[in-house]
């Protein structure tokens, strides 16, 4: 099956980006296609390469970007980002600023969405 | 359909909103805050207790454990997040935000 | 194409102003729109409250959304509904939610349509994919 | 002491948890999405139809108006950031967040 | 000091690890303890789930604060109270909550003090100034 | 009388900030003294200078910014920060990055201190 997910909560504050992460994982596992990750609301602040965890703890941004590397499409979307300062300036590596058409492309090119909030 | 519930029951309309709507046959997963929900012995029990009666209630494993949760209402299935993305294979999602 | 007539739906149950959610989901609407989907938009639980007559956030200071909402059927996001439990809960009778455009011919207002729970559930079942606010 | 509660009754139990712990004599400020409490004729309006008889409750203006409320219950005082400032000036405040 | 002995409470009222805001209310605790302060902190509504017995956070992959929750007493927090009716309608019992340190002396492990809603509200009522989470 | 502010939610996402600016502007009106504005939790947002809303819409960084020049101490926790990727780079002008005990100074020496978040 081909998956999309839809993040609307920023990191830490909200465990929607660890259950998000966690469900990706097993979906991989278990051969699933993920065509894509949209960052929505304050889901835009995922993206930030600036934050910096204690040390012991996990680091959200790191996990987005290591994913974008494999190839999946980490879009973040630019409305809800410019009014929310992320920018260009701070975007981790793999992780794209697009509009809210890519979700909708996300959801034309998948079988299911499954969204993670608050 | 599969419904998915993360909000405390305790203090959060949304299990009782998704009760409303969703149609027997339907699968409910309860997922972070929302695992409270699967608890045997509180106030508010009686909720899960009545709905598995007409859905397949689950309830996230790794939620349960953060939150110190054993002693579930028997019905609810205790479930991993591989048994996520089946059940998300099995049926097209609502999230109860 | 292929995907057209794919059916999508959001669902609306946050309460307006309080928080950014209902904003921010009509942004989705006018963009799948535009997109080749079978698109419907449900008002329920705390969302009937965007619905609400008479709102007005001039003093709040802040822009608010209430044009965007009103301009739904502008935008081609024309099957919007509201859940009639919802609405009565809320005290907000059903012929006073506001509009969200107008006929083109006749001028007259277009409302979200209300209908009951059973209606919004089959409705749901029958959806390709349900993004929620 | 002055209670403020920002969320939406028909959804979250702040206001419950609130009027549960508040003393006679304590001032209640609705503010954000709190204020829907205020309205008259909704499933909910009894909670603070009862709560003015113990309690001065406040609603702010601001609030209303964003969200159309002119129908409230009338022993709701509708409130200024300004009295908002005054009764802060009166008491300690507690925010049920 | 002038201000020494200004009564200051944290409230703790939301659920732990769905959220952010108990591991964060810890850390203001763990630092007012550190200021000249008269410092409570009540655990009520969902925020008595954060005393919950046998939480463990590692399958979440997240680092979580049940350490630092059981180190209250270490970082000189002491007074520490739980509300009861709010355990009660969540099925903990009394006897059962997480220790937030240990006695110097005996070892003993010492607990957040169960209080009734009066006796809370009498408390809150006392306060120069509270923090809510 | 002279008061503090804490602020534990982001910018334009509740309306958290946007009551503290109101309750901020009406205290001053009568003439009471801010003693600082502390900025927690998801509250850390509201400060990145790098946030461009729309034009007709308010924007809650300058606004903060413009206070801050005022005089009023602004505030943001930095372990709360870093984790959600505020820093020095992206910091709006007349506000300052530092500890939880800055929150502990405001209460210190204020007459009351009133909470605004989710």
């Amino acid at each position: 099956m081909i998956i999309s997910i839809l993040v609307l909560e920023g990191p830490y504050n909200h465990e929607a980006s660890d259950s998000a992460y966690n469900f990706i994982q097993a979906a991989l596992a278990k051969g699933h296609a993920i065509r894509g990750i949209f960052f929505y609301d304050d889901g835009v602040y995922n993206v930030t390469r600036l934050m910096d965890p204690p040390q012991d703890d996990r680091h959200i941004s790191r996990r987005w970007s290591e994913l974008g590397a494999t190839g999946i499409d980490m879009v973040v979307c630019i409305a809800a980002a410019k009014r929310r300062g992320i920018t260009n300036e701070v975007l981790a590596p793999n992780i794209r600023i697009s509009g809210l058409g890519q979700l909708a492309s996300m959801i034309h090119e998948s079988d299911r969405i499954v969204t993670f909030g608050d | 359909m599969l419904h998915t519930v993360n909000k405390s029951l305790f203090q959060n309309g949304a299990l009782e909103n998704c009760l409303r709507l969703a149609r027997d046959g339907d699968a409910i997963l309860l997922l972070e805050d929302g695992v409270y929900a699967a608890a045997a012995g509180t106030v508010k029990s009686s909720l899960i207790e009545q709905a598995v009666k007409r859905f397949a209630v689950y309830a996230i494993e790794a939620d349960l454990k953060a939150r110190g949760l054993g002693n579930l209402i028997k019905e609810v299935r205790v479930a991993s997040y591989g048994d996520f993305v089946d059940l998300v294979e099995k049926y097209p999602v609502h999230a109860w935000l | 194409m292929a995907q057209k007539g794919k059916k999508v739906m959001v669902t609306v149950r946050k309460p307006p102003h309080g928080s950014i959610y209902v904003q921010e989901s009509i942004e989705v609407m006018f963009i799948f729109a535009t997109y080749e989907m079978d698109l419907s938009v449900v008002f329920l639980d705390d969302g009937v409250l965007a619905l609400h007559p008479g709102q007005d956030t001039k003093e709040l200071g802040i822009k608010g959304f209430m044009a965007s909402l009103g301009a739904l059927v502008d935008w081609e996001v024309t099957n919007v509904y509201a859940d009639r439990q919802s609405l009565k809960d809320r005290g907000i009778a059903e012929d006073a939610i506001i509009a969200i455009g107008k006929d083109d011919d006749s001028g007259a207002p277009i409302h979200p349509r209300v209908l009951d729970a059973a209606e919004i559930a089959a409705m749901m079942a029958a959806q390709h994919s349900i993004v929620s606010f």
